[in-house]
């Protein structure tokens, strides 16, 4: 009983949408308003996975614009990838972005996956992400805001 | 009888050149080829009694006093003509089978003599004849599991079924004797006029002891557990025989003396065979969704079909006591149906098995796999026969289950307390059964013939000859004929019944057209308009999935999906082991796993695991509880007969004197 | 009330009255199973309503009243004040046979219920007989219950649907007790529970739970 | 058989084919605004079915046939079922050709076809899903098939039209606890069968607790399409089924006119919304069950169904 008052007194909490921003990238399949997502943390410090919960969770809700993330690259439309790409998860983004159907869009969220950040040079580090795969869609931050992730993720749904 | 090939590849062409020149009949051929022969004959004389008159033959001098007295009447003649009809599938298959597995002279002449023997036990008129011939089949199939005796675990399958068949045989006999004894004569026919002179006590005690002695043959708890062992041990075209045609023997003696003869019994009888039948079903099905064994894992499923079987024979004795003759006429039915179906997809399950135990020597699951693209006609025979065994529509069981269901709730309930508790229970124990037996249907198909080989030796699979191929081609046909056109059987059923006292001549059952429609209640189906309409729906399918086509980039092969890793291994599958855990732990209570986990730690720290062992061994419960201390018994027994054989003549003589002596005084 | 009415309302009461056993079984929460008790409670305070405004019979509806406030409140409110407020308390937590099996066994003993019964329908086929077989599974239940739980407060929740099972055959049965017995046999249960509760919360002090497998230390 | 009986059933599989992915859109869109969220919209799954049927098709090495024609068993086998089952009219042309034991059967044809798929990719993920399916499966079927029996007693027959006809002549039959006792033992067996909460939860995205996804983690593109509809048609279908077995109001007869038709369609249009809704509004207050605990579910529903079956014979039968 308790529940559902208080689903009742939160009601709705999520923030109202701002105007669309311009389309990055056509949408990859010409369908607006659905993408699907495949995470793969290259290398990252875990702040920007947790601002993107966030943009899933209730007060931002992605969910509302068409995306969505998915457990399988076979399912995905795009490549969410975060941090530096370090040696040992090299191989993988590249298995992951080949295990995407086409076409497909690759998204680097985060100061690290865009240029390097602190870790620029590091022992472990291959490079930034557009280093390793081609780069569509590209999110500065450190880490970036779950309104800026959200903006990007727009920019390609077309939402 | 020395001739004997090992197994390994060069002894063949060691012993190949003198036989050859030896002999020149080709045996393999001639045993086969005397094989299907012996079945055409049996399916055309069997269908001819089906349609026509019934046959007799009397041959006074074969055995001494009573001589050998065959009557084939249309309910003997379905049971011959499907034994008939298997040995066809069965002879042709064994051509290709006994060369590739280069069988000795011995198992192939005995081969069409098993067969002969399985066609005679139906047409066996008088119980001599009944006993002689049921004899004759066990002697028969003992030899022929034992035909490659040099393993280890074939001698002790062998020495498994001996004891428990004979066992079998001596309810039987004391049975058969007790009814001839008091039915005052050797013939069936003299035995059915005056059995209305049986008391009820001989008639239960009789009742009894067939149920158990059939029941054994038949593969039914708890004399069941020869069966998984013999069957997977015998050389494939005999399992197929044993487990298609073999097993329908105890069925057709539960109808004939039990049924047929005994007629209508008391309610408890009745619902006697449904507790056998569905603790069977149950249980047979259980091993066989956890067995790794894909010949074990058929022969466990076998157990289960003769369970459905007798189910519904129960129900339709139970049935026709409480005056319900035509859903009595639909359990029946369902009852022959599921037979002649199983002798169908059973067949072809065990060539199948046979083929790929030929091509790749492994019986064991965990250790099979990638076989649809290696070898794919066997995968598709396969396939038919385990969508039978799983009772789904277009498969070959799904007619007969279905039957087997609508007689079980459409049975009147208001009046009959025993029939209204135990319908619903059976429809549990059905329904878990095809759940069950789904399960188990597609670990052995998915598990043994899709995804990627687990072994060596199934990567080298090749696919089966042409005559093994023929064989299976055959009851693969019977297979789609049961789950796509059992019209065309309707006219055979509708006699068989006809003469079923059970049932009696007026209620002609369910009638099996496109559309099958039951008499009396309101029912109906159709596998072919079902069959067509899904075809139809399938397609619809494809045309949805072409929508956008345009827009789609090329399709393209890659890699599968490794969570990021570069390549999986054919290790890291789900085996069968693996697939039916889940079932395992949520039936342990009933399957008692012997599981054995040893976890070994570093010395330096007991927190640091250097190795964790996990075992688990599928055992036999019921087995383990009822067979060894009877194994142990005769053991012992035998142990002390042992006493009295010291090796010396005169005291054997003197035995037998005193033998004699000992009969002429019981006698006088 | 029409006849059709009748037969209806009887056979929901009976189907809800076997239906909250059956959830008792199923749920190993304690507090789950006190409410249920009270449903079940509500559900045989039904029968005698019925009977009586069916029969315009007052005493009957008096009784039914009684059965009410008697089994769907206050019992149950004792019971729940009993259960206690420690975490570890409030759950079954390793009934001696397991939840699957108990309930397939809960299917045997409703089924094994309507094979026994079936005489004493016989004798008397009406609206009321025919729904005796879910009181006396409901009887069998309780008795399984009290046999395969640990806790005291699952033996008490047992013997308080093994009464109300009896007095639901009783009810059924005879078409309404007499005022007096029915009294009489409500007081009888009150107590008990009275007794019980007392009991338990000696237990606790005692040995800090109410695992009835404790008691075995008293032998030694 | 009229040519508006025909195309009452054609009409039912239209209805199926458009309307699935709005049940499924309409349940995470009731699911998301119970979370505070804004959520996709209805037709979010018709905008991801459409993208979906646009992108690459994608061939894993070693697998075979079966991988690649389960997706259209699986759509075809639950589209039989639509035409069949008696949603908008009663007199479906195939009504004859199957009873609800068919219509089972065929449910699980599409089951198995998915869990072969499973096996079939070779991957660990893929085994695990379709082994914990088929356990489910086969302890479902039980359960599944009593409660065909029960629904069969009342009516005396297992075809659609005549238990839904049967209920619909005796409205008074629906209190009755056989009845009631069916439709929870029916409505959790649904549950199971579709992979919905508590059973297996379908949106999520952790591999270890998956049920049904871990079976399709390897399809992509029209194939993925053709399986997300089906199981959004496999839901759809058996909420329409459970809504006209119990509450059979507004069903149109086996000779209908074409306004009964359309008063059909509004029915059933209205019954699955509110199911679906129910549905969906329910799983927000439940979690996942654990895979070891779902067979007590299922003995329990087992049990109901039992019940219900003893309790229409020994309840059903009427006072002489």
């Amino acid at each position: 009983m308790s529940w559902i008052g208080k689903i009742a007194r939160v009601g709705r909490m999520v923030e109202p949408a701002p105007d669309a921003p311009e389309a990055a990238v056509a949408p990859p399949t010409g369908v607006t308003g659905s993408l699907q997502l495949r995470h793969v943390d290259c290398g990252s410090c875990n702040g920007c996975e947790l601002e993107i919960t966030s943009a899933f969770a209730p007060v931002y809700d992605a969910e509302r614009f068409g995306a969505r993330l998915v457990a399988s690259p076979r399912h995905a439309d795009a490549l969410l990838a975060t941090g530096v790409v370090t040696h040992n998860m090299r191989q993988p983004l590249l298995n992951t972005l080949k295990a995407i159907p086409e076409p497909r869009v690759v998204i680097a969220v985060g100061d690290c996956a865009v240029s390097g950040g602190v870790f620029t040079k590091g022992y472990g580090v291959v490079g930034t992400v557009g280093d390793v795969v081609p780069v569509d869609v590209e999110i500065p931050g450190c880490p970036p805001t779950p309104q800026q992730i959200i903006t990007a993720l727009r920019s390609v749904t077309g939402r | 009888m020395t001739t004997t090939i090992d197994a390994s590849p060069a002894a063949p062409a060691l012993g190949e050149g003198p036989r050859a020149a030896r002999r020149s009949i080709d045996g393999p051929a001639l045993s086969g080829g005397l094989t299907a022969i012996l079945g055409a004959i049996g399916l055309t004389l069997g269908l001819s009694v089906i349609f026509g008159e019934p046959r007799q033959l009397r041959i006074g001098w074969l055995l001494p006093l009573v001589g050998v007295r065959l009557d084939l009447d249309p309910l003997g003649g379905v049971f011959v003509a499907a034994t008939g009809a298997v040995a066809i599938a069965v002879g042709i298959y064994a051509v290709g089978y006994a060369r590739r597995e280069h069988w000795a002279r011995f198992p192939l002449v005995t081969l069409p003599l098993f067969v002969a023997a399985m066609l005679l036990v139906p047409a066996a008129g008088s119980v001599t004849t009944f006993l002689l011939a049921w004899e004759l089949m066990a002697a028969t199939s003992l030899i022929l599991v034992l035909s490659e005796h040099r393993r280890k675990e074939v001698r002790c399958a062998g020495v498994f079924y001996a004891i428990m068949t004979q066992l079998g045989f001596v309810f039987i006999l004391i049975a058969l004797v007790v009814l001839s004894a008091t039915g005052g004569g050797d013939a069936f026919t003299t035995i059915a006029a005056n059995v209305d002179n049986l008391t009820p006590g001989p008639r239960n005690a009789i009742f009894l002891l067939t149920v158990l002695g059939f029941g054994s043959k038949a593969g039914l708890l708890p004399l069941h557990a020869w069966l998984p062992k013999a069957h997977p041990e015998a050389p494939s075209p005999v399992s197929a025989l044993m487990s298609a045609a073999m097993v329908n023997m105890g069925i057709y003696g539960i109808i004939r003396i039990d049924l047929q003869l005994l007629g209508p019994g008391p309610h408890w009888w009745g619902l006697t065979l449904m507790i056998f039948g569905a603790v069977s079903a149950v249980f047979g099905v259980l091993q066989a969704s956890v067995s790794t064994d894909l010949k074990q894992l058929l022969a466990y499923s076998t157990t289960e079909n003769m369970g459905l079987i007798t189910l519904a024979l129960g129900a339709a004795a139970l049935l026709t006591s409480s005056g319900a003759p035509t859903v009595a006429a639909i359990a029946l039915t369902a009852a022959l149906l599921h037979l002649l179906s199983h002798a169908a997809f059973k067949t072809l399950g065990f060539l199948a098995a046979g083929s790929v135990l030929a091509a790749t020597g492994l019986r064991d699951l965990d250790k099979l796999g990638g076989l649809a693209r290696r070898m794919p006609v066997t995968t598709v025979m396969f396939g038919i026969a385990a969508l039978g065994a799983s009772g789904l529509p277009l498969g070959a069981g799904f007619v007969s289950e279905w039957l087997l269901l609508q007689s079980l709730i459409h049975a009147p309930h208001d009046s009959i307390t025993l029939v209204a508790l135990a319908m619903p229970l059976s429809v549990g124990a059905v329904a878990l059964t095809t759940g069950l037996g789904i399960a188990a249907m597609v670990k052995a198909f998915g598990v043994g013939f899709l995804a990627r080989p687990r072994s060596a030796a199934a990567e080298a699979a090749r696919e089966a000859p042409k005559s093994m191929l023929a064989g299976m081609t055959l009851a693969a046909a019977a297979c789609v004929i049961f789950a796509v056109a059992p019209a065309l059987l309707s006219p055979a059923l509708q006699r068989v019944l006809a003469v079923l006292p059970t049932v009696g001549g007026d209620s002609a059952g369910p009638q099996i057209d496109t559309i099958l429609r039951l008499p009396g209640v309101a029912g109906s189906m159709s596998p072919a308009l079902l069959a067509a309409a899904l075809a139809i729906a399938v397609l619809l399918a494809f045309v949805l999935a072409r929508w956008g086509g345009r827009h789609r980039p090329p399709v393209m092969v890659t890699p599968l999906w490794a969570s990021g890793a570069d390549s999986l291994s054919p290790r890291m599958q789900y085996t069968a082991t693996s697939f039916a855990e889940p079932l395992q732990r949520v039936f342990d209570d009933i399957l008692r796993p012997d599981t054995n986990v040893e976890v070994t730690h570093f010395a330096e720290s007991q927190y640091l695991v250097e190795r964790v062992s996990y075992r688990t061994l599928m055992v036999d419960p019921v087995e383990q509880r009822f067979y060894t201390p009877v194994v142990r018994a005769v053991t012992i027994w035998a142990q002390l007969v042992r006493r009295a054989h010291t090796g010396s003549v005169h005291l054997y003589l003197a035995y037998g004197a005193a033998g004699l002596l000992i009969v002429l005084l019981v006698a006088r | 009330m029409t006849q059709a009415t009748f037969t209806g309302v009887l056979d929901l009461a009976a189907g809800a009255f076997l239906l909250a056993a059956v959830l008792i079984v199923w749920r190993r929460e304690l507090r789950a199973m006190v409410r249920m008790l009270a449903w079940q409670g509500a559900a045989l305070a039904t029968i005698p309503l019925a009977v009586g405004i069916y029969q315009a019979d007052a005493a009957l509806i008096i009784v039914g009243v009684i059965v009410l406030l008697l089994r769907a409140v206050v019992l149950p409110l004792l019971l729940a004040r009993a259960v206690g407020t420690e975490d570890h308390e409030r759950r079954e937590s390793t009934p001696l046979v397991n939840t699957t099996t108990s309930l397939l066994i809960t299917a045997v003993l409703t089924v094994l219920a309507y094979a026994v019964t079936r005489p004493i329908i016989a004798l008397d086929p009406s609206p009321a007989t025919r729904a005796v077989p879910a009181a006396f599974a409901v009887i069998l239940i309780a008795v399984f219950i009290m046999v395969s739980r640990r806790r005291a407060l699952s033996q008490a929740v047992g013997f308080m649907m093994l009464d109300n099972g009896i007095a639901a055959t009783a009810f059924l049965i005879t078409s309404g007790v007499p005022l007096i017995v029915e009294l009489g046999a409500s007081l009888d249960v009150l107590f008990a529970v009275l007794v019980l509760g007392l009991l338990t919360g000696h237990m606790r002090r005692t040995f800090g739970d109410t695992d009835l497998d404790q008691l075995r230390e008293l032998r030694d | 058989m009229s040519a508006l009986a025909v195309a009452a059933a054609a009409l039912q599989v239209v209805g199926v084919l458009a309307g699935a992915p709005l049940v499924v859109g309409g349940m995470r869109q009731v699911r998301a605004r119970l979370e505070g969220r804004a959520g996709g919209g209805i037709g979010q799954p018709w905008r991801d079915l459409r993208k979906q049927l646009r992108k690459q098709q994608i061939t894993p090495s070693g697998t075979t046939v079966v991988f690649a024609l389960a997706p259209a068993v699986v759509a075809g086998s639950t589209l039989l079922i639509a035409a069949i089952v008696p949603l908008i009219a009663l007199g479906s042309p195939l009504d004859s050709a199957a009873d609800l034991f068919g219509v089972v059967g065929l449910l699980f044809l599409g089951t198995v076809a998915l869990t072969l798929a499973g096996i079939d990719t070779g991957t660990a993920f893929g085994g695990m899903g379709s082994s914990r399916e088929i356990t489910i499966a086969a302890l479902v079927e039980p359960t599944i098939l009593l409660a065909v029996f029960a629904l069969s007693v009342p009516g005396g027959s297992a075809n659609l039209a005549a238990i839904v006809a049967a209920t619909a002549n005796h409205p008074e039959q629906l209190v009755s606890p056989g009845s009631l006792l069916a439709f929870v033992a029916l409505a959790i067996v649904i549950i199971a069968e579709t992979g919905r909460l508590p059973v297996d939860n379908p949106s999520t995205h952790l591999e270890l607790t998956m049920i049904h996804e871990a079976m399709i983690l390897e399809y992509a593109g029209p194939k993925l399409a053709l399986v997300e509809w089906a199981s959004g048609m496999r839901l759809t279908v058996l909420l329409g089924l459970v809504a006209n077995l119990f509450m059979p109001w507004g069903i149109a007869g086996s000779d209908p006119s074409f306004l009964a038709v359309l008063i059909g369609l509004v029915a059933i249009t209205v019954k699955v919304v509110v199911l679906a809704g129910l549905l969906a509004a329910g799983e927000v207050f439940i979690a996942k069950l654990r895979l070891f605990r779902v067979p007590e579910l299922l003995a329990g529903s087992f049990l109901l169904a039992l019940l219900a079956v003893t309790a229409s014979y020994f309840l059903g039968t009427p006072t002489s």
